[in-house]
């Protein structure tokens, strides 16, 4: 692969032309789904303070009776204070979306280098931060973000950072292992062999080549942040109270589902879901584009 | 490499693994805070009970010693003590952890199953409807929150249908402990006692008609089948003939694991009792896992089936059942088992919420429980723990991984 | 192929027949159940909450609603309320005592013991124990436990045994509530055998009949599972030695309490039928929808539990009386009682609940929210729009308190409404929640408080006095609040108290360490066939009256 | 007994890629009696291997068989259910594959195989027995009969189709087709596993069906031969006729591309130019672009296969003269 095809390459991957796409099968099909779901979800919480039709904060309480069920006033009802779910769903998103997206940008920033570097050198470096690694990986993510969110408390970017913290080793495995293979790879002993710099190499030749995975393993990665996320909220280790947040809706929804109050829990559950799953068919659908071994026979 | 010199090194290499472990937890609950004793107090204000607490839990010392002093006295297999009330936190674990482990075995039974029978289907209808609902179906179990998929089963099948406990490890009274207390009228129907035994019956046999698929040995499957008759024939025997001594008090622990307590006891009334009560919690756990597994599953299948020894098992005419699992699925197997070691750890974190929505005393609710109490010592002392299980896990993974696939096994 | 197949075709007949007939043989023969005793004898009852005891059950120490609910059925007093009391003073009736009477000046009492009484292990009851009882709660001093919160210590002089079956009192002053402060739990009889004089008994593994001092209840605790300060089984069994066996009680001879991690649990449980009682706490809302299934029953008591607000007083912002009444004055009572609870508790303007003598609506005065009050406050300290009066207002996230996040969020709400107040709201597990009251980190914090006696005394002296509000740790001392409080518990006449309690509220509004902001009561659900449930204003459990109706 | 064991009727199997149809067979049509040898000759991506998956149906999807019969024994495979076709593979229709490295299923030893595939045709048959069996079979291949427990790794090439061969006449069948059998193999083995295979042919006396892109082995080895070019058969008769009067351009370019120890000087020619993508075949003929005796109406029209003789067919308008021009 030239330099220019794995530019092209790279285009075709990042930026997908939606019909293009479409073309490609059930994998193209997800991409463009999940885009869609994914980009309107942001856009909904990012113009959220100009189309909320009541304050979703504590400011909002008592603009409807408690527990209205679902009508035209308050299409997605009210909760037990009286605060419009509709609001709250729009603007609850916000968490959840600033947890992920500082999650995720903590893992590029630490995973990304740390892979290059390690795999790059090699040696004792990339063997002993191999095994730290490995460690970390194999431990369960929820019970280390756990932990730590539990020593720094509450907050977006300590429960951002404990996410963080979980899911560096995947970017670190996979940036590892890709730049392994490319290291072999003719262009790269073309590009020694005519001289290239290490520091060369390593950003021209090798860092574009593993964009399309770190982006496969980034938007992977969005979903499992929301999830834990909203896990950690579940626990109580999530934001005050008092800040919209789907996840504190989904705990306080679940207290108030017994009572046969399904409107509380069920929108705010459903945006997380279709978070989750907007960025899990992408992951899903660009892996399965970047890694045409499957895509098709 | 010979199959021995293959497990020592593996071996090997999971001490340092466990020390890296060990060393970041300590890291994350004991340097980076800085002081948590300070933490569980929030303020100075109280400098004399923080003195206390610091001098009784060792925290008094260097951070060095601390952390020679948490090695060495992890190699005792003391974990420390809760900042709650001192007492040991490696007993309160091992007294939680058999919940836990019951509920990921039986979760990850049903993970495994879904993901494989799912996974197969999909694979062997690639590109079709049927493919692209599975591999939907997959997604979407994955980005539920387990929480949300509980609660809805815990109101649909608990509260609306009535056939399911939605809370708890076992009838109440049935509840292991030291004493004996007469029996009123337990909780169920007939048609869930008959129904849930007889799928338990169908579902070992199943396991048992896999695994011979699987082997595909004849003398072995005839002894084996005589095996597995022998032992519930004498199982039910034993239930039967004992019944009127059969106490539906309290359970007698010896494992912890309900189900495995409840047929040593010979008393198949609590077993299946047990097993209500894993259902919930278990299937919904399982569910949410189950998309992994049915991902691996349909793309190692998508492979193997395109390797010519399939085609040519056809050739050969052999029954489908016999190419789909013996040739294609035997082979993309032994990625599947080291995932399944993978996402015991991802099931152990799903436990955790898991509990706290169907009031499973396990480490799960023990470790939220430690957060809400502010209790550090004992929250490191789980998180090791679990660093520890999961490093074993995978270990033992490693090596099944060894043993199963011949062309290592030399 | 073939044999294999005969071979699973066999095993699954043999499951399906042993099904069946394991079902059939398993169940519990329909004619030799009749031949039973009555099912109240035999019965057992299954009991779920989300509480859970807070220290230990010992009455030395422990102060908890849940703590006090079991010490009551593992042990007796010399006094007790009749079921169904309401504070009026017939309602003490005689336990370990069976008669007592009073001195002139009401500072000596002197109770005849009940003869022949039992502790659950045979140890013969008499007036020693009554004696140890007291004195040794007293010399403990629990800096957390109700002797220290009641002040036994300021009230009575000593304990003196006149013989084997009779016991006197000395009292330091004429204390009117005495006979109300023996029925309470605190005053239960311990047994010297199992609770040392100079050291709390704690929860101990394994142990249950050593993890508490009593033995004089209607209950033997035979299960106490607990792990590191969260309960997680409990078994209440009848004891056969208890005073009042013969007369049929305990009605239910097996309590099991499940311990559920939060009101959804709870009420799922009680909804799908997995237990008989859920008490302690289910939410407004799930009460509201139990109330509509026929096959429940739902029970409302008398409303002596409140919720108020405590501020710190030792430090900015709260060391200024004034800043006190200006948030006092932006609390919107009606709204919390509407929004927050349905309506289900109604609001309350005194620390007394509305209903016992004594009480006045004196908090009324600062408004129900008088928001411009508030700004008046707050302006002559040059608090404004642009300068917000902030602090913290912390709650408990556990569920100890029905509601807490919402009415934290509806506080938040209601205080920011004044326009000059800004609050950031923080919470905490209860637990964590203790401890930080204990260290007084807190400025604004919300707490709940149950009666240990009947009695305006036990709404004012815990919380006012400078030595009976030390476990508030609000640091609030006023010398002539103590003064007045101390008139108003040492006198028995009724007036005259009614005037001091009077004035006691007024100078409470005035110096605001305390807001009051409702008054509710305990709610229990059981199945349509749980009977013998009194929930009266002592909010007291009382187990060994329930019973399942045949 | 009949002599004639199986007749292909217009055979044609299609390919549904996303892109559009690839016919990968068109029309094709044999006889094969019993005992014969039939050569299917063609380059790779000709359609050789999908004619002779296709003769036990086993088509990887998403190709698909839309037309023609099949008839075995007077019996069109075609319509047989699946559970019948099944019954029918392996032990009437054997196949031997191409690379014997991949073809044995890796985690089952060599006897496995053996007892499955005879428990499965002949489920009354006892698992010792069938091992008895492979051992025989094995022996008749040239394998020690201890190797019964190997596993296939354990295995050298050769001696891994030498199992595959043993597998295929496990149940006699009547016809074993054996797709590229000595490709894999190194060129010593070859010789000798194409020997294997003629022996068990007469010992056995089954139908051999070898598909080969090497002319010269056919030539050697086969009683018939069908050439193919992109999924068309072009010339279908005896060696013979093959050899000595081969009629179609393309089967020409093949005998000249064959090296020949005898004629020292020969030249050999390669056919210039590669086979046509199958997508979008060249319109008319598909051979005319790399045709070297071209006419005009091969571009125009696709030419039909004539029988020049009894039992030669080719399918060129050269000799369109010679047959009967009805269509």
């Amino acid at each position: 692969m030239t330099r220019l095809e794995v530019k092209r390459s790279m285009l075709a991957s990042i930026v997908p032309g939606l019909a293009s796409l479409g073309k490609k099968g059930l994998a193209g099909w997800l991409v463009v789904i999940g885009t869609l779901i994914v980009v309107s979800i942001v856009f909904m919480t990012l113009i959220a303070p100009w189309i909320t039709p009541y304050d979703p904060s504590t400011r909002g309480i008592n603009v409807g009776r408690p527990l209205t069920p679902p009508n035209p006033q308050f299409p997605f009802g009210t909760n037990d204070l009286g605060q419009d779910m509709l609001s709250r769903t729009i603007a609850g998103g916000s968490v959840m979306l600033q947890v992920a997206v500082l999650s995720v940008i903590i893992c590029i920033i630490i995973g990304v280098p740390l892979g290059l570097f390690s795999s790059y050198v090699g040696g004792m470096l990339d063997r002993t931060t191999c095994l730290v690694m490995d460690s970390v990986y194999a431990f369960p993510g929820l019970i280390l973000a756990i932990a730590i969110a539990a020593t720094l408390g509450r907050g977006v970017v300590n429960m951002a950072l404990s996410i963080a913290v979980v899911y560096v080793p995947s970017y670190f495995r996979v940036i590892r292992s890709q730049v392994l293979s490319i290291k072999e790879t003719p262009y790269v002993e073309a590009a020694k062999s005519i001289g290239a710099k290490n520091r060369t190499i390593l950003f021209k030749y090798i860092l574009p080549n593993v964009v399309p995975s770190i982006v496969v393993v980034a938007t992977v990665n969005f979903a499992d942040a929301i999830l834990t996320a909203a896990g950690l909220t579940f626990i109580g280790l999530g934001v005050e109270v008092d800040i919209p947040d789907w996840g504190w809706d989904l705990a306080n929804g679940r207290r108030l589902l017994p009572s046969g109050v399904w409107w509380v829990i069920t929108f705010p559950g459903i945006f997380i879901i279709l978070l989750a799953l907007g960025f899990t068919l992408v992951g899903e659908g660009l892996s399965e584009l970047l890694n045409p071994k499957l895509a098709e026979r | 490499m010979t199959l021995r010199s293959y497990v020592v090194s593996r071996i090997l290499l999971t001490i340092p693994m466990i020390f890296i472990l060990l060393t970041i937890v300590f890291i994350i609950v004991r340097v980076l805070p800085g002081d948590p004793v300070l933490l569980h107090f929030e303020k100075m204000e109280n400098p004399r009970a923080m003195e206390e607490m610091r001098q009784k839990l060792g925290l008094d010392k260097p951070i060095w010693i601390q952390y020679f002093d948490y090695l060495f006295n992890l190699l005792r297999g003391d974990l420390g003590k809760s900042m709650q009330d001192y007492s040991p936190v490696a007993s309160q674990i091992l007294s939680a952890f058999p919940a836990t482990l019951e509920l990921a075995i039986f979760s990850m039974i049903i993970a495994v199953s879904i993901g494989i029978i799912l996974g197969v289907e999909s694979s062997k209808s690639y590109n079709k409807p049927k493919d692209h609902i599975v591999r939907i179906f997959g997604i979407v179990t994955y980005a539920i929150p387990v929480f949300f998929l509980g609660m809805i089963f815990q109101i649909v099948f608990g509260v609306g249908l009535r056939w399911l406990p939605v809370g708890g490890r076992i009838y109440p009274t049935m509840e292991p402990s030291g004493l004996r207390i007469p029996l009123s009228q337990p909780p169920g129907g007939f048609a869930t006692h008959l129904l849930l035994s007889c799928v338990a019956g169908l579902v070992a046999v199943m396991m048992c008609v896999v695994a011979l698929k699987i082997r595909g040995q004849k003398t072995t499957r005839k002894t084996l089948g005589l095996l597995v008759s022998l032992f519930l024939t004498v199982w039910i025997l034993w239930a039967l003939a004992g019944w009127r001594f059969i106490t539906l008090g309290e359970l007698r622990i010896s494992t912890g694991l309900y189900t495995v307590d409840s047929l040593l006891e010979g008393n198949p009334y609590k077993f299946v009792e047990a097993l209500r009560y894993l259902c919930l919690p278990s299937l919904t756990l399982g569910l949410v896992i189950s998309g992994v597994f049915i991902r691996l599953t349909r793309s190692n299948m998508l492979e193997t089936l395109r390797l010519d020894f399939v085609t040519a098992a056809k050739a050969r005419g052999l029954k489908e059942i016999t190419v789909t699992y013996g040739y294609a699925f035997r082979n993309a197997f032994l990625p599947i088992l080291t995932m399944m070691g993978l996402q015991f750890a991802t099931l152990l974190a799903g436990a955790v919420l898991t509990e706290t929505t169907f009031s499973w005393p396990g480490l799960g609710r023990y470790i939220v429980d430690r957060i809400n109490f502010r209790d550090y010592t004992a929250i490191q002392g789980a998180v090791v723990f679990y660093g520890i299980l999961v490093s074993l896990v995978s270990l033992v993974v490693d090596l099944l991984y060894a043993y199963f696939d011949p062309r290592i096994r030399l | 192929m073939k044999i294999t197949k005969v071979v699973f075709g066999i095993v699954i007949v043999v499951i399906v027949i042993a099904a069946i007939a394991g079902y059939y043989l398993l169940q519990p023969p329909k004619e030799k159940e009749e031949e039973k005793p009555p099912v109240e004898e035999e019965s057992l009852l299954i009991m779920g909450t989300t509480d859970s005891v807070e220290s230990c059950l010992d009455p030395a120490r422990a102060y908890d609603f849940f703590g006090w609910e079991i010490i009551q059925s593992l042990g007796s007093g010399l006094v007790e309320y009749r079921p169904g009391a309401t504070g009026a003073p017939g309602d003490i009736v005689p336990a370990l005592a069976t008669s007592w009477s009073v001195s002139e000046d009401g500072k000596v009492w002197t109770f005849n013991l009940r003869q022949g009484v039992k502790f659950d292990d045979g140890t013969e009851f008499n007036a020693t124990h009554v004696k140890y009882t007291f004195d040794r709660g007293i010399s403990i001093a629990d800096e957390d436990g109700p002797f220290v919160g009641i002040g036994y210590g300021d009230i009575i002089e000593n304990v003196t045994v006149v013989s084997k079956y009779v016991v006197k009192f000395h009292l330091k002053i004429p204390f009117s509530a005495f006979l109300s402060l023996l029925a309470c739990q605190a005053s239960y009889i311990v047994d010297p055998k199992y609770a040392p004089f100079d050291a709390v008994v704690e929860y101990k593994e394994g142990d249950p009949r050593g993890s508490h001092p009593m033995g004089l209840g209607p209950y033997v605790l035979t299960k106490w599972e607990r792990v590191a300060g969260k309960d997680t089984e409990m078994r209440l069994e009848a004891n056969p030695n208890y005073w009042n066996a013969t007369g049929g009680y305990p009605k239910t001879k097996t309590i099991i309490i499940k311990f559920y991690a939060d009101s959804a649990g709870l009420a799922l449980a009680i909804d799908a039928g997995e237990i008989d009682i859920a008490f302690r706490q289910l939410s407004a809302t799930d009460i509201n929808n139990l109330k509509t299934k026929t096959h429940l029953k739902v029970w409302e008591g008398t409303g002596a539990f409140i919720q108020y607000l405590v501020l710190q007083t030792k430090r900015p912002p709260f060391d200024n009386p004034k800043i006190r009444q200006a948030v006092a004055a932006a609390i919107n009572r009606t709204a919390i009682v509407e929004t927050v609870f349905l309506g289900q508790v109604q609001k309350l303007y005194s620390m007394i609940p509305v209903g016992m003598f004594g009480y006045k609506n004196a908090f009324l005065k600062l408004g129900d929210p008088n928001y411009a009050l508030t700004r008046e406050l707050l302006s002559q300290l040059g608090y404004n729009e642009n300068n917000k009066l902030s602090f913290k207002l912390w709650y408990e996230t556990s569920g100890h308190y029905p509601q807490s996040p919402q009415l934290a969020q509806m506080l938040k709400s209601s205080l920011e409404a004044s326009g000059v107040i800004s609050v950031e709201l923080e919470g905490r597990d209860w637990a964590a929640y203790r401890v930080s009251r204990r260290n007084e980190e807190m400025d604004a914090y919300i707490l709940g408080w149950y009666p240990d006696y009947i009695d305006p005394d036990d709404y004012i002296y815990p919380f006012l006095h400078s030595s009976g509000g030390s476990w508030l740790h609000h640091n609030y001392g006023n010398p002539w609040m103590d003064q007045l409080i101390e008139w108003a518990r040492g006198n028995t006449t009724q007036s005259a108290r009614e005037n001091l309690y009077g004035q006691i509220q007024d100078l409470m509004v005035d110096d605001c360490p305390i807001i009051p902001i409702y008054q509710g009561s305990a709610w229990a659900v059981t199945k349509q066939d749980v009977k013998g449930i009194y929930l009266d204003i002592t909010q007291s459990w009382r187990h060994w009256l329930v019973y399942r109706e045949k | 007994m009949e002599k004639q064991l199986l007749a292909v009727e217009g055979l044609t199997v299609e390919y549904w890629a996303r892109r559009g149809r690839v016919r990968a067979v068109d029309s094709v049509s044999f006889t094969l009696d019993r005992a014969e040898t039939l050569g299917v000759v063609g380059e790779s991506g000709s359609g050789k291997s999908t004619l002779g998956l296709s003769l036990i149906r086993l088509i990887p999807p998403p190709g698909r068989i839309i037309g023609g019969h099949l008839w075995l024994e007077g019996t069109d495979l075609l319509k047989l259910r699946e559970e019948e076709m099944r019954n029918v593979r392996g032990r009437k229709i054997a196949f031997v594959f191409q690379d014997p490295m991949t073809s044995l299923n890796p985690v089952k030893k060599i006897g496995e195989h053996f007892v499955e595939l005879i428990r499965t045709h002949e489920p009354k048959t006892g698992r010792e027995e069938a091992l008895r069996r492979a051992e025989k079979l094995l022996n008749d291949v040239g394998i020690q009969s201890e190797r019964i427990n190997d596993y296939p790794h354990q295995l050298s090439g050769g001696m891994r189709q030498r199992v595959m061969i043993a597998l295929s006449i496990a149940l006699n069948p009547s016809i074993v087709i054996a797709d590229e059998p000595t490709t894999a193999l190194d060129v010593i083995v070859q010789a000798k596993i194409l020997d294997l295979l003629k022996n068990v042919q007469n010992v056995y006396a089954m139908a051999l069906i070898l598909i080969t892109h090497d002319l010269s082995i056919a030539l050697e080895r086969c009683n018939k031969i069908l050439v193919m070019y992109a999924g068309q058969m072009v010339e279908y008769a005896s060696v013979e006729n093959i050899y000595n009067k081969p009629q179609h351009p393309y089967t020409r370019g093949l005998l000249k591309s064959i090296p020949n120890i005898e004629l020292a000087e020969q030249k050999l020619e390669a056919i210039p130019g590669s086979p046509p993508d199958l997508l979008n075949p060249p319109r008319g003929c598909r051979f005319w672009p790399r045709c070297p005796s071209s006419i005009g109406k091969c571009r125009e029209r696709e030419p039909q296969p004539v029988e020049t003789e009894p039992g030669h067919f080719v399918r060129c308008f050269l000799h369109e003269v010679a047959g009967n021009e009805s269509n």
